[in-house]
């Protein structure tokens, strides 16, 4: 059984008290936004790609929520730079969860694969595979 | 229908799973449950459930983050992969839990046809739909100007395909008729009625309440758009039914009954749906239902669907051909070995009700009336009809004293 | 809100009738369920009768004729009795079941307001409904073109009545109100709501979701025209809920979900509806359930409602009062000697879904979220709050567990 | 326990055979038709008033249902000539089951009463005290 307290490691934390790349970008490539209808939390992804259209160069967040969700983003936001969408596009839950390197319980999942699926939705967006106006987690599992 | 080879069910067994067949009624008569298209028994698997989650683990789901709720939400939501498994559907986004099979076509009727129909469009209907589609659909078509066509019945108790090919035309937007009549017994060639309905840009929902029961179901297969089903006559609690609908349809549809959970995110000024299935399902859901309906779907599947099937059309062929054998009774429906597990019959000179209360003095169960069927009643030109349905739990003996209990009435009424 | 002089009620012996608050959680931390304007648990006396009817008399209702359908019939309909006894209503026929408090809100929202509203209408909710109402109305109005209209709530958390009356005007034509808010505990002045309806032909639907459960109601006092609550929040079971209507206002009203049981005649051209309450019933219908709401109600009433009511004003106060010492805790809604049994909050730095999974280490289970009252939510300008709500087999000694078990979560977050 | 079978007695069954007053009254002063859904039963009774408006002279029926209902109408049309209005509405379920002289089991009680309700009913209808347009007994009881 895992404990809900386990999941707030000192990383968690300090993550959530100073999230990384939290702001916007002027010359974002495309932004996109999610929300995680069982517990509100709001995130705003912005991406800026190289010139090959493809890698992502710099990305920054602004967003309201838990803990989890919140220094979830932030954590994924110091991974992206240097992957290409397509890599973005490959990224499962556990790679989540991996990089949280937490134990999430069932019911806060969602909150833990929010940025992820913002960013993905996002370059679906971009690359003209998907239409959503904003992504939820809902749909997740 | 394919006599499909299968062992045959050890009823003997089955039946200790059901404690309400083993009582009496009135003056100790053994109770002979035969008003199975009604409601079926609940086994103890079943039964067990409630105890289960309400000692258990009951608690409200989706949005809770404490250890009860996360069991509840995730037993619930398992439910729907559970049944969306037992249709043969795609997963749970496909699977809508509502109170009953009439709650279901309501929903559809609502959420599409209020929104969808108009002037100049046609719902296909067969003369054999049960009330909850028959009148629903009567409504919303007249509140939206649509037309609503019959599909004849023949002199069998089959649909007329000649006739079915010409309603379903252009015009036709919905076709919504039955798998397995709940009195002739006949079953509709589900997949020929999709077909048509597609060729013709018309959606198509399928009433299985007395089919997903009694034999195996595949959505898929049947390529229908809707189906739709009720728990208590397939082993499970009163309260739940399924709708099943396709993932593109159910997404591009309205909501119908607006609340908590069906929601994403509500403001002041407008509101956004949630994904599927929960945009349809609004309010607290019926949790320990839906669970109980998942058990039911793993009873059944325990027994065997191709089994069950199998016995039921023994035990209807049986009581076919003894009651045949009477003069005085007329049988409702396709012939003895090509129906679904209901036989309805008048015995000349005695009123359906009579019959049942006669019947009911020597523990037989069977139902009089219309059977919510009150057009074909109209069109057979009877006012009522007792029908026998049996479920895979009852025995060629059950049959034997239904027949011979119709003697009773005789000395009566003779 | 009086405090009336109440024997104390023996908490100890009614634990016993809640097998499941004798759980544990977690790594054996024993369960402190604090989440009972969710769902409340269930006595095994209600229990039972889920397993006493599947081994019973399971059967359809209404139309049988063979003994097991006549005692299911009875006891549902007698069910509706004792829920109208319950609440003060007239008779049976003003009782209709549905599956919860949304259903009902949204029937009438069909059944009346899809009919009845046009241009020029308002209805008027307040600003802490829940999605139930709140989402319901507005969709309804926006199809009609009726505008809604949101009586303020002011900064403790009272309506402000004032700005009801201005609202309340000629052009009303349905007032929308919960009864006790399930966030900020606020109990709403029914009576008058309903007098400044009536006095401008507006008719008022009261949400008593989280009244019924907790405190005396009596629709014929209050003179509301509709009334509507759940039963898996008062003892009872998951899968049911009530509609009360006034009979003359529910016999002019349009029937909502169409099928089975609520015609009276079905022929190829036009249908009649049936009585009252079935008119409202279609379909089978929630038979287990609605006999285990009736014994939920017997249950309430041997404990006594003025003492649950009592009790949980005790409890509701201790909590206010003991979370109200911590200067790192804000406390949204009325006073703690004047609300129902809701504590909802927030503790500074530390977000509500965090809060609720550290706790729930220690076997607190309390509700974070929106409480489906996002529009309030929006209004108090919090994305989420945290809720502790209470039930009559709450004890201090659960209220001491969650104030403490606060500690552990600033020890994290601090 | 009361059984079905002991509703059919030789009485009720002569009467469901042999309806008396079946027929149709030319001279009605009233007419009118109810239904019980629970069966299918429907009776329609013709009443004909004395010269008082008060007495009943004479009445008529036709009908299609059970035994039960049939055998209820038949012994009604009997009892009711020499009745007045006021009399006809004051009649009960108890009368009723008195005037058939058999237990009635429960779920048959419908039947029994349906034909003191229609005439009941349009005693009504025509002192101006009510407005149906077909008695039914689902609101019985
Ligand atoms: C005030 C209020 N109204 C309505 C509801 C909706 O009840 P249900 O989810 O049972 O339909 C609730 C419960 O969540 C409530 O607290
Ligand atoms: C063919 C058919 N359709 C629909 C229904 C309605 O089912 P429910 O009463 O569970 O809504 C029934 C059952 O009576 C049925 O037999």
């Amino acid at each position: 059984m895992s404990m809900g307290s386990d999941m707030y490691r000192q990383q968690i934390l300090d993550h959530y008290r100073n999230p990384r790349n939290n702001g916007e970008l002027g010359d974002a490539t495309f932004s996109h936004e999610g929300y995680n209808p069982s517990c509100g939390d709001e995130l705003e992804f912005d991406v800026k790609l190289e010139g090959d259209g493809e890698t992502i160069e710099r990305v920054a967040f602004r967003g309201d929520g838990c803990a989890i969700s919140q220094a979830s983003a932030s954590m994924l936001s110091q991974k992206l730079p240097g992957m290409t969408l397509a890599e973005v596009k490959e990224l499962d839950r556990d790679d989540v969860l991996d990089m949280l390197g937490v134990e999430v319980t069932p019911m806060r999942i969602k909150c833990a694969v929010l940025s992820e699926k913002v960013v993905q939705d996002g370059a679906k967006i971009y690359e003209g595979e998907a239409d959503v106006d904003q992504t939820s987690t809902e749909d997740d599992d | 229908m394919e006599a499909t080879e299968q062992e045959p069910l050890d009823v003997e067994s089955i039946r200790a799973d059901f404690p309400i067949l083993d009582r009496e009624v009135g003056d100790g008569a053994p109770l002979v449950y035969l008003d199975n298209a009604a409601t079926t028994q609940t086994p103890e698997q079943v039964i067990d459930v409630f105890s289960e989650y309400y000692r258990g683990y009951n608690a409200n789901v989706h949005r809770g983050i404490h250890q009860l709720s996360q069991e509840a939400s995730i037993a619930y939501e398992e439910a729907h992969d559970r049944l969306a498994e037992f249709i043969g559907a795609d997963g749970r986004e496909e699977v809508v839990f509502t109170k009953n099979t009439t709650e279901s076509i309501n929903l559809v009727a609502y959420a599409w046809g209020l929104n969808e129909l108009g002037e100049g469009d046609a719902v296909v209907l067969s003369e054999m739909e049960h009330h909850s589609s028959f009148v629903t659909w009567q409504q919303i078509a007249e509140r939206t100007g649509a037309e609503v066509r019959y599909i004849r019945v023949d002199d069998d108790g089959y649909l007329d395909m000649d006739h079915a090919a010409e309603l379903i035309d252009e015009d036709a937007a919905m076709v919504s008729v039955v798998h397995a009549s709940n009195v002739l017994g006949t079953v509709t060639p589900m997949r020929e009625l999709a077909d048509l309905a597609h060729d013709n840009d018309a959606l198509i929902l399928g009433d299985g309440a007395q089919s997903v029961p009694n034999r195996p179901v595949d959505v898929t297969d049947l390529d229908v758009d809707f189906y739709v089903f009720s728990g208590h006559k397939m082993a499970g609690p009163t309260g739940i039914g399924c709708l099943y609908g396709k993932q593109e349809v159910l997404e591009d549809m309205e909501p119908f009954l607006y609340g908590g959970d069906m929601i994403r995110r509500v403001t002041f000024e407008e509101t956004t749906w949630n994904d599927l299935p929960w945009k349809y399902e609004a309010g607290t859901p019926l949790i320990a239902q839906g669970i109980g309906l998942a058990a039911a779907a793993d009873y059944l599947d325990d027994v065997g669907m191709d089994a069950i099937q199998a016995h039921e059309e023994r035990l209807t062929e049986y009581a076919y051909e003894r009651l045949d054998e009477f003069d005085d009774v007329e049988i409702y429906g396709p012939p003895a070995d090509d129906r679904g597990a209901v036989v309805a019959f008048n015995v000349d000179g005695i009123h359906a009700h009579d019959l049942a209360s006669i019947l009911n003095d020597h523990g037989v169960a069977i139902r009089a009336g219309d059977h919510c069927t009150q057009p074909l009643h109209q069109k057979l030109d009877i006012a009522a009809s007792v029908r026998a349905s049996f479920y895979f739990y009852n025995t060629m003996a059950e049959v034997d004293a239904l027949v011979d209990s119709l003697d009773a009435a005789r000395d009566i009424f003779g």
